[in-house]
């Protein structure tokens, strides 16, 4: 019963958040109300016992994501109100809904599964935390390592792409114009 | 009804993931429109988790997990893309993004 | 409590991911003597590169040994598979790259070579790659896929000009979309399934006689959807055009092979028990994307305007005509998928980097993009040489044989034909006929217009430096010679196919 | 033998390749010469042959090499001097000899004097392969190489439109009945399994009538082509814009007659099929009636003559359809030589009128040219048919054979064309030579022909006389390949009644030719004279208004049938069909690239849109496997 | 030596050409006549060495290739394909010899190699794979020719030329992999080789299918109507050596094809479509010869007389009888030459005058005689006068094709009377009349250069008309052998019937296959 009262209520808090966050005209609101859904869905993970997920989830989500992308609208100065053209609504609309519902209708029908063993089952008395941590270092070591390059490389993309180097595109300047804003960098250095 | 069973949270999942389509589809700031693709990917990890408490198997959480890592990846990209742009052009408007076609 | 785990380390095979490692490393080394030195020339990162990529690629020649003697093999907790597909595949990810990396070394400068971070994203992106194809698991397949994207919308952009950032940004994002759809698919096998390994999943499945069909067929409408974005089928492959544009046309080469065939290689794991067991509407779906893709793409490049972007549409029609390899699903099949893809290579990678040599910083008024067909007006005239290369693998890339990719295309319509797509190879063979025309248009310009006044040639090897000439050498030779060696090749391929179980 | 056999054959060719040589060289005399000098040779060896063959020699029949050989086909250049090729081969040499030393003169003046002789002895070449061939392909080659050497010598002058368009009339409508020809041969081949004649001959009686019939009738469309029997005949007339000794030798004596010789070496084959027999006799009795009428109102010398020998070639064809092979040679050979003599004579007339043609515009011409006047008066009566000159033996006897055949039709019809020619022999004649000098009009100051022009036609004035008494040593020889039909009326009474009768009726033709047009007062006409005006009239010197339905059923629909095949279909239906694919793929993409509209929204939402595509196919198609039993109950249901 | 000798045919010119490279631009003109020289002397010996009386293939050549997938490099020629490679070798030397074009010589004598290459190439294949590389191959540097040299629609023409045969040649390959499946099916191993197809007999309606598979590729390369267009445009934009040989050998692949592919691998299909192909052979031979006649400009005339010709070539073929398909291919060799003669002849006007169009000319016979005198010999022999080349092949293949049907050969026969018409109307506008154009009145006649070219077409032209021997005999040989090959095949009664029994060709047929093993 619990269970019951607390998915509706997430589950009504969540889509409340993320349709505001698709749909708000103003950047802030889109950005405050991704954040609690967010958080909401954390709640889902608790309410699933995965209370691992659960905190990586807000603490990947509200901490990192949220900060970042709430640097990102100062940088880009989208606190006002963000302007949006839009073509053709019934395309949206019409696409969004016929996907919605085709998949609801088959998903709506009970998942009958058999067969189905648990690979990495949960262990009785062991914490959430615990049994992930077991199986993140045994089976899902590599990507797990993977997944840390992965996120090397993300950061190295971020820093380049941020970085000030690009101001000045070497790709479109001649190689004489190189030269010279080179012994310029070289005069300023000296 | 009150039964919360595995269907409800597909469902769920797929409404979410159905709004996050939609933000998708009619963003046209590209900072909000990241937003939006946050969205799908958050609304399968409920899936995820879901289906994995309702098989006892963590392999959902697994991926949910990593779901999560690629998410915060993606925005770390994204937002470089988007600082670079914004320093070229100063606006985050897709629409003015359109100089190659056909 | 949990029991603690024992693992032997013999029983992990950890030698499954020395070729993943090694450009891994490689890359962690370039940015370590970044840090201890920096300002080095671009040439010691190009070199680093070449050689951690010819590592890798002895590495894979040794796990081919292993494999033609062991067969398949597991390791790290059945994490990685090396099999055939994941071997072959590697040979042409890897090879691909050792001929990409040279084309760094361009005559003039270009913004993302001066970076190291170019050099060690480029190998990371690598090691994405080959962890994605040598591997069932579903998760480690997504998180291959997303470190090499993610580095390769990095190097897209590095090239920093502002059609660049546009390319790279439409990537990003209708990759984000395509994430989306891949986490949604997996999703849904691992509900009906309880499992991410694609052996897993096609045994259960098979177990339950595929009780839930609308459950697998949405599953699969996901993944399907997630892969023909990342292989450009229409029409997920809006983006396909717009960042061949706007990347270097040596990236854009590269990315017509690399990316691709990793892709396919998970496709076809995923694809491929599906049709066999007899999933009547992938079939059909498919039958509908080859047909679509390879007819749409060749018309829609038929009215480029600008060489590098017909070639973005012919890549994507060649993904189509290849994608019939996995609808047709036979030993014979996937054999020639590799085939083709192997001798598509050369020649697609030749061609880019043709225009990478006469790639041109300021553009004089008469062309109105990079690489436009004014550009090649007269090409014989003052470069003949160039004009000649440059023609060869527009005629192979048309199909004319002895050249390279007429081998992948016989063979390749000669298993439609044997497995009875009757129709399918007339429309294949159809659909080279037409795009036969924006291949010769590019002869025409080049071999049968005049010069446009002024143009004295240089241009379109202003760009080339000896490593340049080397790679396209290379490539020359590869496309033209391609007859001595499709024996060997097809020999070797049909084999790894074959012992791998495809 | 064979040497003379080759001699004769291959000696006009040599002449032939020798002009050739000065082909494009200014004039020179050597060049003509020379070719009359080989003729003359070749005239000795068939003169040879000749006497060899009367003395009861074998016929010579040698085979020179292989031509064609494939499959069971075996055709090689094979030539037989038999008494039927003997008489052709005399006939043509002589003809030939006396016309090449005429032209020597005629020619005289001519730039391409030397292009004259080439072709001139290229023709007797092509009409010695066409005569002496032991096989229907190497008939074919003559006959194909005569219609060559025809199609140059009357374009000769190629700079007249009316010369180069008459000669390409008279290639064509060669080719048309060569096509008969053709398919003649390939029945023979495909029933008979050979071509050589003998062999051919020999199977044909245990052939059916039914191909016997085809085989003769498509033979016989070829003979009509090169014999310009009716409808093919119009090139004849319009074949005389080539020069005159040319007409001599090709359009009346030698090349025309070729037709008649088919029949007659195909004797065998007739003679089994005598229904088309007798359609080859009525059609040749039409066409010697139907040119004659012709000939009455024409006012153009040589195409009164032309149509002259159209009509006795008619009379030929009688006698061959008839089965009197015998007698049609007979006739072919007088006739060669009084028509060839008429034709060098009207030459003469042509060179001293500087070619005028219209015999209204001369007049009094015996005096100025005796001895032209002579042999055309000698000629036009043995044409007539006057006793004792080669036209009566040899026309009577055809008469006669129409007589005993019981085909009194074709008799009357014959007979009374015998009249006709009388008269516009006479006409000619008499409007020529005769009455007041109409030229000196003009102009002109007319001149008798080169002496030795007078001399080598002198044979010819000879022969027209006096063939006729070679009739019968000439009916021994060639009975001995030829059915040996004699003709004699039975009852003598008869017989004198018909001879005389037609003597006499003759006679009254001539005389009242020149009761009409020997007289004072004849002026050109104009076209405003009372009988210029009457249909018939009208209808005649339009000859039958043929030529006009020619060129306006035939020639102008085929001009733009080919137009519009070329404009409308070739172009605008085949060709546009195929650029039309093109084009539609072409539009196709420039129609559609919009898709690619460059915004990163559109693409998002064409992924969105592929992907729910694809949902609602599988959904679809999820439902109709879940309710595959039901659905196919409904379809069933529905009848489906 | 001789066991390479086609090895040495195919690949001397291409080696050739890419030697052409180094050598200076002015001196290329005389490397290319050296070099085409050579390989027509080679191609003579070849012809000496040939055993006359052996019906099957000769010289032999075989090297695996991609023996895994079947396809192996083999070569051999019979008395089929041998005068065509003969034909090849000496027009490209004519060709390069009377060359008149100065703009990028060496481009021109580079392609021109090249394109010997893979003339010689298809007609000494005997593995289809290898067949369709020299076939495919053979389009590029016509492609160039005519692209780079030709009339102002040359690119339109070109690209037409190309994409046309280019798809029709596609839906060959497919058949081809049918083909080769089939085999693959019937014995375990695959194969391409064209004598192994041979052996395999067919059921009908496969049979039927490849056959129609097989036809695209052959009837757009012929070209059949109605796959014709493309060849006048072609002919009429590309430069004359690009129609000299165009005309002369690249059509004849197509027809060459049906006799060495659909004829011996489908009997029952080629007697089955033997009707229907007439008839469009016979629409061929009448309607172009129709639209040649409203040509206003002479080399459309002499392009649509090809198509015309070729039809008789496809009647020859589809008579199904020795005589026919000797006929056809005696008419190929014939056509050769002297379509490629009219090509050289029409090439000489316009170089003199820049253009082609007939009205611009007239009265040339008294300015240029001897252009006139051997134009008029052409003109013969391409409206069939006997004794010259093309009537023996005419000849033949209207008689062969008179075995199988009456009426439809008195239709085809009409080609010796439309033939006729145009050829001489178009002499006429030609040559005949009087010069009215000023610019026409000094025209130099033929030269020495010119002459080269056109006195040696001009012998073959009389010389094989009167003594056809030396080439039609090995013919001869070579299709009896097919014949019969056919006739066994052959498993219906109409094809049984329609395709004669020769009783001495078993003998020939058997020791044909033993050589190919």
């Amino acid at each position: 019963m619990f269970e019951a009262v607390a998915f509706y209520l997430f589950a009504f808090l969540t889509i409340a958040m993320f349709f505001i966050a698709v749909t708000t005209s103003q950047a802030l609101y889109a950005l405050t109300a991704l954040a609690a859904g967010m958080i909401f869905i954390s709640a889902f993970f608790f309410i699933l016992g995965a209370d691992f997920l659960g905190a990586v989830q807000i603490v990947v989500y509200s901490g990192a994501v949220m900060a970042l992308y709430a640097f990102g609208m100062m940088f880009f100065d989208t606190t006002r109100e963000v302007k949006e053209k839009n073509g053709n609504k019934y395309i949206i609309v019409g696409l969004s809904v016929i996907s919605a519902v085709l998949v609801v209708a088959i998903f709506s029908a009970p998942l009958i599964s058999e067969n189905i063993t648990a690979l990495y089952p949960m262990v009785e008395g062991a914490g959430n935390t615990q049994e992930v941590g077991l199986v993140l270092f045994t089976k899902y070591l590599v990507p797990f390592e993977v997944a840390a390059v992965m996120l090397l490389v993300a950061m190295i993309a971020g820093i380049v792409l941020a970085g000030k180097d690009m101001d000045l595109s070497l790709t479109l300047l001649d190689d004489k114009e190189i030269e010279e804003i080179k012994n310029k960098k070289m005069k300023k250095v000296l | 009804m009150m039964e919360i069973g595995l269907n409800h949270y597909l469902i769920l999942s797929i409404i979410l993931f159905t709004i996050g389509l939609i933000g998708v589809m009619r963003r046209k700031n590209l900072l909000l429109l990241f937003f939006a693709t946050e969205i799908l990917l958050n609304s399968v990890n409920i899936a995820f988790a879901a289906i994995s408490h309702f098989y006892g198997d963590l392999t959902g959480q697994m991926f949910a997990f990593f779901v999560i890592a690629i998410a915060a990846s993606e925005v770390a990209v994204g937002l470089g893309l988007l600082i670079v742009w914004h320093k070229r052009h100063g606006t985050i408007d897709l629409d003015t993004m359109s100089t190659m076609r056909g | 409590m949990l029991a603690p785990v024992n693992v032997s380390l013999e029983s992990l095979n950890l030698m499954t991911l020395a070729p993943m490692l090694i450009p891994i490393i490689g890359a962690l080394v370039i940015l370590v003597i970044d840090m201890l030195k920096g300002g080095l020339d671009k040439s010691l990162y190009v070199v680093l590169s070449l050689l951690f990529l010819i590592m890798d690629f002895f590495t894979i020649v040794d796990a081919s040994s292993i494999f033609m003697k062991d067969g398949t093999l597991m390791g790290v907790f059945d994490v990685m598979l090396i099999d055939g597909l994941a071997i072959l595949s590697q040979f042409i990810i890897v090879g691909a790259s050792i001929l990409f990396i040279p084309l760094a070394l361009s005559h003039k400068r270009f913004h993302e070579f001066s970076y190291p971070e170019f050099f060690a994203l480029f190998l990371f992106m690598i090691g994405g790659f080959q962890f994605m194809v040598a591997t069932d698991n579903l998760i480690l397949v997504f998180v291959g896929l997303e470190t090499s994207s993610l580095a390769l919308y990095t190097l897209i952009a590095m090239h920093n000009r502002d059609k660049s950032f546009e390319a790279a940004v439409k990537y990003f994002t209708m990759g984000a979309l395509a994430a989306g759809f891949y986490s949604f698919g997996a999703m849904v096998f691992y509900a009906l399934t309880g499992s991410v390994e694609i052996s897993k999943i096609a045994a259960v499945l098979a177990a339950n006689a595929y009780a839930d069909l609308a459950y697998v067929l949405i599953g699969v409408v996901f993944m399907l959807a997630a892969f023909a974005f990342k292989l450009s089928l229409v029409p997920f492959h809006t983006w396909a055009p717009d960042v061949y544009e706007g990347s270097s046309a040596a990236m854009a080469g590269y990315m017509s092979i690399v990316p691709k065939i990793a892709a396919f290689v998970v496709a076809m794991r995923l694809f491929e028990f599906l049709i066999h067991s007899g999933v009547v509407w992938l079939e059909i779906v498919l039958y509908i994307f080859v047909i679509v893709t390879m007819t749409a793409a060749n018309i829609w490049a038929l009215v480029q305007t600008d060489v590098k972007r017909m070639l973005a549409y012919s890549s994507v029609s060649h993904a189509g005509f290849v994608m019939a390899a996995i609808l047709i699903g036979t030993t014979q099949s996937n054999s020639a998928l590799f085939l083709y893809w192997i001798l598509f290579s050369f020649t697609n990678l030749g061609s880019f980097s043709m225009l990478w040599i006469s790639r041109q910083k300021h553009l004089p008024a008469y062309q109105s993009s990079d690489h436009s067909y004014d550009k090649f007006a007269g090409m014989i005239k003052t470069a003949p040489i160039a004009a000649t290369i440059m023609g060869l693998f527009m005629l192979s890339l048309a199909g004319i044989p002895p050249f390279a990719l007429f081998w992948g295309k016989l063979y390749l319509i000669s298993s439609a034909v044997t497995s009875g797509y009757t129709v399918l190879a007339l429309i294949m063979a159809l659909n080279s006929a037409i795009a036969g025309y924006y291949y010769v248009k590019l002869i025409v310009y080049m071999f049968m217009k005049e010069p446009i006044v002024g143009n004295n040639g240089h241009m379109y090897v202003a760009n080339a430096t000896k490593p340049l000439r080397t790679i396209i050498g290379i490539a020359a030779i590869g496309t033209i010679f391609a007859f001595l060696a499709i024996n060997p090749l097809l020999e070797f391929v049909t084999s790894f196919v074959y012992n791998s179980g495809y | 033998m064979e040497l003379y056999l080759y001699l004769a054959l291959f000696a006009p060719l040599a002449g032939s390749l020798f002009a050739a040589l000065f082909g494009a060289s200014p004039k020179i005399m050597i060049a003509g010469i020379i070719p009359s000098a080989l003729l003359f040779a070749s005239f000795v060896s068939s003169t040879i042959l000749l006497v060899y063959i009367l003395s009861g020699g074998a016929p010579v029949h040698v085979e020179m090499m292989t031509w064609m050989a494939t499959g069971n086909l075996y055709i090689p250049f094979g030539f037989v001097v038999d008494q039927v090729s003997v008489t052709m081969m005399m006939v043509v040499t002589v003809v030939s000899t006396i016309v090449h030393i005429y032209s020597i003169g005629y020619m005289d003046h001519d730039k391409a004097f030397n292009r004259f002789f080439a072709w001139l002895s290229a023709f007797v070449f092509s009409m010695m392969v066409l005569v002496m061939s032991d096989n229907f392909a190497g008939l074919f080659i003559g006959w194909e190489g005569v219609g060559l050497c025809s199609w140059a010598l009357i374009g000769f002058w190629y700079h007249k439109e009316s010369a180069t368009w008459a000669a390409n009339e008279a290639f064509i409508m060669n080719r048309i009945a060569d096509l008969g020809m053709l398919i003649g041969i390939f029945l023979v081949y495909w029933n008979t399994g050979t071509l050589q004649y003998e062999q051919a001959f020999a199977v044909m009686p245990a052939l059916g009538t039914d191909i016997l019939t085809l085989m003769g009738i498509f033979l016989f469309i070829g003979a009509m082509g090169k014999s310009a029997q009716f409808p093919l005949h119009t090139w004849l007339a319009d074949a005389m814009e080539g020069p005159t000794p040319v007409s001599a030798l090709i359009h009346a004596a030698t090349m025309v007659t070729a037709g008649v010789y088919l029949v007659v070496r195909a004797n065998p084959l007739f003679d089994l099929i005598p229904h088309v027999g007798l359609f080859i006799a009525s059609l040749g009795a039409f066409v010697a009636l139907f040119a004659a009428s012709m000939a009455l109102v024409n006012r153009d010398m040589k195409r009164i003559i032309a149509y002259s020998t159209l009509s006795q070639l008619g009379y030929m064809f009688v006698a061959a359809g008839l089965g009197a092979y015998w007698v049609a040679l007979f006739h072919l050979m007088a006739h060669a030589f009084f028509k060839a003599l008429l034709f060098l004579g009207a030459g003469n007339v042509m060179h001293a009128m500087h070619n005028e043609l219209d015999p209204f515009k001369m007049g009094g011409l015996k005096k100025a040219m005796k001895w032209t006047f002579i042999m055309m008066t000698v000629a036009s009566v043995a044409l007539a048919g006057i006793y004792p000159l080669a036209g009566f033996f040899s026309k009577d006897l055809i008469l006669e054979v129409a007589m005993i055949e019981h085909h009194y039709i074709i008799y009357s019809v014959l007979l009374f064309t015998a009249g006709l020619t009388a008269f516009y022999s006479f006409r000619l004649v008499a409007l020529i030579f005769h009455g007041e000098e109409r030229y000196k009009l003009f102009g002109v100051h007319p001149h008798e022909a080169y002496k030795f022009m007078l001399i080598a036609m002198a044979p010819l004035l000879i022969l027209a006389v006096i063939a006729g008494s070679f009739k019968m040593t000439y009916f021994e020889m060639v009975t001995a390949v030829l059915p040996a039909t004699e003709y004699h009326v039975h009852s003598a009474v008869a017989y004198w009644i018909m001879t005389i009768g037609t003597q006499l009726f003759v006679i009254a033709a001539i005389a009242f030719a020149y009761k009409k047009y020997v007289r004072s007062g004849i002026t050109v006409p104009d076209g405003t004279s009372k009988m210029e005006n009457r249909l018939c009239y009208k209808i005649l010197s339009n000859q039958y208004y043929i030529p006009y339905i020619y060129e306006e059923y035939l020639v102008k629909p085929y001009r733009e049938l080919s137009t519009i095949f070329w404009k409308q279909i070739d172009m605008k239906v085949v060709d546009a069909t195929v650029d039309g694919i093109a084009g539609i793929i072409y539009g196709t993409g420039e129609k559609t690239r919009d898709m690619q509209s460059g915004n990163l929204s559109t693409m998002l939402k064409w992924m969105v849109a592929g992907t729910v595509g694809l949902l609602s196919l599988a959904v679809v198609f999820g439902l109709a496997v879940r309710y595959s039993v039901e659905i196919k109950a409904i379809l069933s249901g529905l009848g489906v | 030596m001789l066991d390479h000798i086609l090895s040495i045919l195919i690949f001397f010119p291409a080696i050739a050409g890419v030697f052409g490279f180094m050598i200076q631009k002015e001196s290329v003109r005389s490397y290319g006549v050296a070099v085409a020289t050579v390989e027509f002397v080679l191609s003579l010996w070849l012809w000496f060495a040939f055993d006359a009386n052996v019906s099957g293939m000769q010289f032999m050549e075989q090297l695996p290739l991609v023996p895994a997938f079947g396809i192996n490099y083999i070569l051999g020629v019979d008395g089929i394909s041998l005068f065509i490679i003969i034909l090849a070798a000496f027009f490209t030397m004519i060709g390069i010899a009377s060359l008149t074009e100065t703009k990028d010589v060496k481009n021109m004598i580079i392609s021109l190699l090249f394109l010997q290459m893979t003339m010689v190439g298809v007609f000494a294949a005997l593995d289809a794979i290898v067949f369709y590389i020299f076939w495919e191959l053979s389009l590029v540097p016509m492609l160039y020719i005519i692209g780079a040299w030709g009339g102002p629609l040359r690119i339109y023409a070109s690209v037409k030329f190309f994409l046309y045969t280019f798809a029709g040649s596609l839906v060959m390959l497919v058949g081809m992999l049918f083909m080769a499946y089939f085999y693959y099916q019937a014995t375990g191993v695959w194969s391409f080789a064209i004598l192994e197809w041979y052996r395999l007999i067919l059921p009908e309606n496969f049979q039927l299918w490849l056959f129609a598979a097989f036809f695209v590729g052959f009837a757009i390369k012929v070209p059949m109507f109605p796959f014709h267009t493309w060849l006048p445009y072609a002919h009429g934009q590309a430069p004359t050596i690009g129609s000299v040989i165009l005309a002369a050998i690249l059509l004849k692949m197509g027809t060459y094809a049906f006799i060495r592919f659909s004829l011996p691998m489908f009997p029952d299909a080629s007697a089955f479509f033997m009707f229907p192909i007439a008839i469009l052979a016979i629409i061929m031979i009448i309607y172009t010869a129709m639209v040649a006649y409203a040509q206003e400009d002479i080399k459309q005339v002499v392009a649509y007389s090809s198509v015309s010709h070729m039809g008789i070539i496809i009647l020859g073929t589809f008579a199904l009888n020795v005589e026919g398909i000797s006929g056809s291919i005696f008419l190929m060799i014939a056509h050769g030459v002297v379509s490629g003669a009219l090509f050289l002849l029409v090439g000489v006007i316009y170089d003199r005058r820049h253009t082609k169009m007939m009205n611009q000319f007239g009265g040339l016979a008294s300015v240029m005689p001897r252009y006139a005198t051997i134009f008029g010999l052409m003109l013969m022999a391409s409206v069939g006068m006997p004794l010259t080349i093309n009537f023996v092949g005419e000849f033949l293949s209207l008689l062969g094709f008179y075995q199988q049907s009456h009426v439809l050969t008195i239709l085809a026969g009409t080609a010796i009377i439309v033939g006729a018409i145009y050829m001489l109307a178009a002499y006429k506008k030609m040559f005949f009349g009087t010069v009215t154009i000023e610019e026409n009145r000094n025209l130099p006649d033929v030269n020495k250069r010119e002459l080269l070219a056109l006195i040696p077409l001009s012998i073959i032209t009389v010389w094989l008309g009167v003594y056809p021997n030396p080439v039609l005999a090995p013919i001869n040989k070579s299709v009896e052998s097919i014949v019969q090959l056919m006739h066994d095949k052959s498993i219906t009664e109409e094809a049984k019937s329609r395709i004669p029994n020769l009783i001495q060709g078993i003998e020939i047929t058997r020791t044909s296959k033993e050589e190919a093993n």
